[in-house]
């Protein structure tokens, strides 16, 4: 059977084009934060899975890549004047690179080291960019309200973001897929399993480990990118949230880890999760209490996460869950 | 009644179904041995019967209670006590510490300082280094550490698990001579060893573990006139 | 530049100290049962939460105070244990890292919502200490002799009771323990209890020092990781050594560079250490 | 198989479709305001803001919104704003709480705008929410009235639609400078050391060139993070001949600062400090706040009147000085500080561009902002409507105060800048 031809393939992929589709035929402001702030967290989510669920390296510190590329980004069209489809590939590239340089090094630390080097080059590059005046030190950089015009005024500017960050996704889940079901990804899963059996077997895996944290830096540079022009300006202190990045981790397992549709059930659902308990007036004080006891019951009784267990319980979704 | 009865113990890792059904008598005062090729679970036996890991199914009785659901320091502390595989020892604490953790449990810290003399003259070298970190000696000396560790905790029956495994000849005849030396006391032991000979000598009982089940048992000095252990084990 | 120079390092080296605490705290979780422990920084925060309110409300003395709520920390570290760690011990490090966070994200949101994260100062002074031309709060010396001395309880406690031992020999090989007899999971609990008591205590000194909110325990929690790295993971006495050279590098680079640089040493020499010696620089095993 | 995989695909899109329409911000729980039929005689304006109720801008949003409610409760209770086409405005609020965290402000202002239909927009406290939220207000085309928001940058960045309410951040400390070469001729030295954040980065660039100018040497320039408490690096740098140290940011740091500049008992002539010394919280610090000095955008001594007014030749607007602080103090049990009057000023503001437009069409509004220039008891009132910094502050200034000791000994603070509205006489920080 041909790729597209496999459901695990179409499912996720159609379900994020009708998504996003609905939202664009419908033009309605309020549902395209919404939808904005729900297909950043799959994209985000999805690309962590590259690394996390396929590997089994846990990166605690992956949004340095969000606020890295977000930064370049940002910078190549505040201060340079690139039109916004140059930048975020930019902001991408960047962030590639980065995690090329970084990767062959901190991969090979194992376990709850590497989670520790994560968060060490979360922190220094949060510290670096900082100090680092063309970055607009510590206040960061804005884009002058003029540069919407470019793009028809901040309406349509919004819109085209939110159209940009749409077909974004969307290559994230094709790669997502491609990763796994690809002779390379099965050498990811053997590493996974037991890295050093995998060595011996001859799977290459400094390199494969690096290509895969690269594919997975790549996304979040991108979708930086995107996220800090619709804000309208970048300060280290929002590009570098540890919380956001443990927060990808948290879709990641709610949805179920090493799967395509995992990270993007886990995502919507957390983010619904986090709006409900934020609004709901019982537990508005207690959102993050709520939410923290709800991941706690999933990782010590639903480790698989929830796509996971239907894979495990219900026999005939298997080939449609991938 | 045997001391220590072993009743049709089925067990393995996940996925991996190892015993098939192992059935095991302990006399008391006996020094017994089990033998074996590797890799046939004379180790994964030791577990199961420590409760280091779960049965799929089988009993194990002990001075005639049922501890097949005990935790493994509760079987320690009513006096089943195994040397491992490997020594384990604490490899960052003294000589002296490592004996002190080995008469951790209450029965056997009412007796500490008569067991430690006990142990110091089994094996005077260990008299002589109490404050040395245990990772810093040799292999001979950390399988002492290991026995001496073990007799600390007041054992009604010792397991030990491949005592002589890496110790040079010489070394190896120290330790079995301290067996025969427990044995006299009345010790109820169980050996598992890949020196066949040296083993039978010293063992009144033995059985032979050969995929996933007893395969011969009897008592040792038969065992070892018999044909197919000579060739088998004993390469004659 | 000298006078410069030795005032900024004698600040830097007393916080130093108290930093030692809060890592001590982590190392020895890391170290007995090899779990990081996220929940680290909002236990900081209870401690300091702690000592304030016993302070503000009950007019307790805050160095009298560290009783109560080193106690208060044993227990809840005991309770965050049996729920939330004791299930996922064996799993891989990602189910540890979340069930902690976890822990984390439940403490702060109760703590949000009870103190709100406006900030707080514990309201009492001990003056200033002049030595020649150094001056510097007298609640940073108490803060450093607290720490000396709750390092030095718990080197008595791990070397010289029988609990403290069960916790070497459960950190240095949990299966032979089990076979001698120790109830493992029993010595785990309290080792992760003590590790959270160290975290409620150095938090308290904090608090006597520095104004804090509920977030207030993640820098120290981040700083923690960094020591426990310097000093080699699951080193106790590392960790105090740990927090010294970091506390010293703390007052060190202000001397020659913007202080901002600060963090980008820190952290980069983190990850460095990390690489070259992840068993700390003198983790010599 | 195929149908059936089909049929899944939609009704997961679909739930994921009614995830966004109801995800974060929660249609739901909020409260419409429905605006009446345009002919109506009565018609109720939605006031939207963020707060920080926690966080660490509590304090000083906590007084913001207290004067803003204040301005609230007296026009609805004069009975609303009265147009020249007979139609009465009352005013309605709809706030959240941001927890002085930037993350949460445009999703909130988003919120504001097209969930509870917001006509006119207040500013959270603080540049940086500000700047986040002004955004917003720019795309979806509403007014925002800024209050405790003096960064000169948010309104450089092409907004035409956000209009400050406080002294820009570049003439925060400048005042300062001068008071110190009053007070110490042969001043030399000053040491700089503030927040990295936009606000007092403003202040403290505009503050370093003005210093220079006036021939002083800015020994040290540092900046903190927003979080910091241990300022003992920072404070170790000061050279020991100093004579000034200037600079912090916010409430919460600031006051940290200013007590541990007080336990290493540093010495100099002067400390002048952002945000908190005009707080009355600030009395807490007890002897560690005596002598620091503070620039405040009003201050209850002050004056001006419609006297000072009508010499000038301007239009006076609203209460007196003493009016507004007896309704205060009758409301709200205890002082104004300038960040209160900030936020009454605010609707004031609104107030005064909405009677002039006579209507609440955003484009009418804005031209009566554009062209206003009134006196209140805050001081005088005008925009900047160039393109380059299009909504900036122009007419109002700042005053300095000092904390000193009354006869009794009690702290307390006094206006000493600009002389004309001094209550006492500035003096050099005694020795420590």
């Amino acid at each position: 059977m041909k790729v597209w031809q496999k459901p695990g393939f179409w499912l996720p992929l159609v379900i994020v084009l009708v998504w996003g589709g609905a939202v664009l035929l419908i033009h309605q402001d309020t549902m395209r934060e919404s939808a904005f702030v729900l297909l950043m967290a799959v994209g985000l989510a999805s690309s962590l899975n590259i690394l996390l669920g396929y590997t089994g390296y846990v990166s605690f510190g992956h949004i340095v890549f969000f606020g890295l590329g977000g930064y370049t980004g940002f910078y190549l069209l505040s201060e340079q004047g690139w039109p916004l489809f140059a930048s975020a590939i930019g902001g991408g590239l960047l962030s590639a690179f980065i995690a090329g340089l970084v990767g062959l090094a901190v991969l090979r630390l194992r376990g709850a080291y590497f989670a520790l080097a994560t968060i060490g080059i979360n922190e220094a590059a949060r510290a670096f960019v900082s100090n680092f005046e063309p970055y607009g030190g510590a206040t960061g950089m804005f884009v002058n309200f003029s540069a919407y015009q470019k793009y028809g005024g901040p309406g349509p500017a919004l819109w085209t973001t939110f159209t940009f960050l749409w077909i974004t996704t969307m290559v994230v889940l094709v790669a997502s897929y491609l990763v796994k079901h690809s002779r390379f990804g099965l050498g990811l899963l053997a590493i996974r399993e037991d890295e050093d059996a995998a060595m011996v077997m001859g799977v290459k895996a400094p390199k494969a480990k690096t290509i895969t944290y690269v594919i997975s830096a790549f996304f979040p540079g991108v979708i930086g990118t995107l996220y800090f022009f619709k804000n309208g300006n970048i300060e280290p202190g929002d590009a570098f949230q540890l919380h956001m990045s443990i927060e990808m981790l948290v879709m990641v397992m709610l949805g179920g880890m090493g799967t395509v549709m995992g990270p993007l059930v886990g995502a919507v659902g957390y983010q619904w999760l986090r709006g409900y308990l934020l609004t709901s007036p019982i537990f508005k004080d207690l959102h993050l209490a709520v939410a923290g006891a709800m991941l706690l019951v999933i990782i010590l009784f639903v480790p698989a996460g929830l796509v996971g267990w239907v894979r495990n319980h219900v026999q005939r979704l298997q080939k449609v869950l991938e | 009644m045997a001391l220590l009865q072993v009743n049709d113990i089925a067990s393995g890792y996940e996925g991996v179904q190892i015993l098939w059904g192992v059935n095991l008598k302990l006399e008391p005062g006996k020094l017994t041995t089990l033998v074996g090729s590797n890799g046939v679970g004379k180790t994964t036996l030791l577990k199961t019967v420590m409760g280091l890991m779960a049965p799929i199914n089988g009993s194990v009785f002990f001075q005639g209670e049922d501890v097949t659901n005990l935790s493994a320091h509760a079987r320690a502390n009513a006096g089943m006590v195994l040397v491992p595989e490997g020594r384990q020892l604490f490899t960052e604490m003294t000589i002296y510490e490592n004996l002190e953790m080995g008469a951790f449990s209450h029965r056997a810290r009412a007796n500490f300082k008569q067991n430690l003399d006990k142990v110091y003259e089994l094996f005077p070298r260990l008299k002589e280094r109490t404050r040395q970190k245990a990772g810093t000696l040799s292999g001979g000396e950390q399988q002492m550490v290991a026995v001496g560790r073990g007799l600390m905790a007041e054992p009604e029956v010792l397991m030990l698990d491949e005592l002589s495994l890496g110790l040079s000849p010489l070394l190896a005849l120290t330790l079995f001579e301290a067996l025969t030396r427990l044995k006299k006391t009345g010790l109820t032991m169980l050996l598992v060893e890949q020196n066949v000979t040296m083993a039978l000598a010293v063992s009144d009982y033995a059985y032979v573990l050969a995929e996933g089940k007893v395969h011969l048992e009897g008592p040792a000095r038969e065992l070892s006139k018999n044909d197919e252990v000579r060739r088998t084990y004993l390469g004659i | 530049m000298l006078d410069q120079l030795i005032s900024s390092l004698t600040d830097g080296l007393l916080l130093g100290f108290v930093y030692g605490v809060a890592a001590m705290g982590l190392t020895l979780i890391w170290g007995v049962m090899s779990v990081i422990n996220l929940a680290h920084g909002p236990v900081i925060a209870m401690g300091m939460f702690g000592t304030y309110l016993l302070f503000t409300h009950l007019g307790v003395n805050p160095y009298l105070a560290m009783v109560p709520v080193a106690g208060a920390g044993l227990i809840a570290g005991l309770v965050i244990y049996v729920i939330a760690v004791h299930r996922v011990i064996n799993a891989p490090h990602l189910s540890s890292l979340l069930a902690t966070f976890a822990v984390n994200m439940i403490i702060i949101g109760v703590g949000t919502a009870v103190f709100s994260t406006s900030p707080q100062n514990i309201n009492y002074s001990l003056g200033s200490v002049e030595v020649g031309f150094l001056t510097f709060p007298a609640s940073r010396l108490v803060g450093a002799f607290g720490a000396i001395l709750v390092t030095a309880c718990l080197y008595l406690f791990l070397y010289f009771t029988r609990a403290g031992k069960a916790i070497r020999a459960v950190a240095n090989n949990r299966m032979a323990a089990e076979l001698m007899g120790i109830p493992s999971s029993r010595v785990l609990a309290l080792s992760f209890g003590l590790g959270t008591m160290m975290a409620a205590v150095a938090g308290g000194l904090i608090a006597t020092f520095f104004p804090f909110t509920v977030l207030s325990g993640g820098p120290y929690e981040l700083k923690s990781f960094v020591i426990c790295v310097l000093g080699g993971l699951g080193h106790p006495l590392g960790a105090l050594v740990g927090g010294l050279m970091l506390g010293g590098l703390e007052g060190l680079i202000p001397t020659f560079m913007p202080v901002s640089w600060v963090p980008v040493v820190e952290f980069g020499l983190f990850v460095l250490v990390l690489l070259v010696r992840p068993s700390g620089l003198f983790g010599a095993k | 198989m195929k149908r059936f995989g089909v049929g899944f695909v939609f009704v997961i899109a679909l739930s994921f479709i009614v995830a966004s329409l109801s995800a974060p911000p929660g249609a739901t729980a909020a409260a419409k305001t429905v605006k009446p039929a345009a002919a109506a005689a009565a018609k109720t304006v939605t006031i939207g803001f963020t707060a920080s109720k926690t966080g660490k801008f509590n304090v000083e949003a906590t007084r913001q919104i207290n004067g803003l409610h204040l301005w609230m409760e007296q026009v609805n209770g004069a009975g609303g704003i009265k147009l020249a086409d007979g139609t009465v405005i009352k005013v309605a609020d709809k706030f959240y709480d941001d927890e002085s965290k930037k993350e949460r402000v445009q999703e909130l202002y988003t919120k504001l705008i097209n969930t509870d239909k917001a006509d006119f927009l207040i500013s959270p406290y603080s540049s940086g929410l500000t700047d986040a939220s002004a955004v917003i207000a720019q795309q979806y085309n509403r007014i925002m009235i800024t209050a405790g928001a003096a960064s000169d940058s948010t309104y450089k960045k092409g907004y035409t639609l956000v209009y400050q309410s406080y002294t820009p951040a570049s003439r925060y400390l400048t005042g300062a400078v001068d008071i110190l070469l009053k007070l110490a001729p042969k001043a030399k030295k000053i040491a700089i050391i503030h927040e990295n954040d936009k606000f007092a980065t403003d202040v403290v660039k505009a503050l370093k060139i003005y210093a220079e100018k006036k021939g002083l040497n800015v020994a040290l320039f540092e900046g903190y993070d927003s979080g910091t408490a241990d300022f003992a690096p920072f404070i170790n740098k000061i050279p020991a001949d100093v004579d000034a140290i200037m600079g912090g940011g916010h409430f919460a740091d600031t006051t940290t600062l200013a007590r541990q500049l007080y336990e290493k008992k540093i010495n100099t002539k002067m400390i002048a400090l952002l945000v908190a010394p005009p707080e009355p919280k600030f009395a807490e610090l007890g002897d560690a706040c005596i002598s620091v000095v503070g620039s405040s955008q009003w201050e209850p001594l002050a004056h001006f009147t419609k006297e000072s007014a009508a010499k000038e030749g301007i239009t006076w607007f609203g209460p007196t000085g003493e009016e507004f602080i007896n309704a205060y103090k009758a409301k709200y049990k205890e002082d104004p500080s300038y960040h209160s009057a900030g936020g009454y000023v605010a609707g004031m503001i609104l107030q005064d561009a909405i009677m002039k437009a006579g209507s609440t069409d955003t484009a009418k509004v804005k031209a009566a902002l554009d062209a206003m220039n009134i006196m209140t008891f805050y001081g005088q009132l005008k925009f900047a409507t160039g393109p380059k910094d299009h909504g900036l502050q122009l007419g109002h200034d700042m005053v300095y105060i000092q904390w000193q000791k009354d006869k009794q000994g009690k702290a307390m603070k006094q206006v000493v800048w600009p002389l004309a509205g001094a209550t006492a006489s500035a003096f050099v920080c005694p020795a420590r």
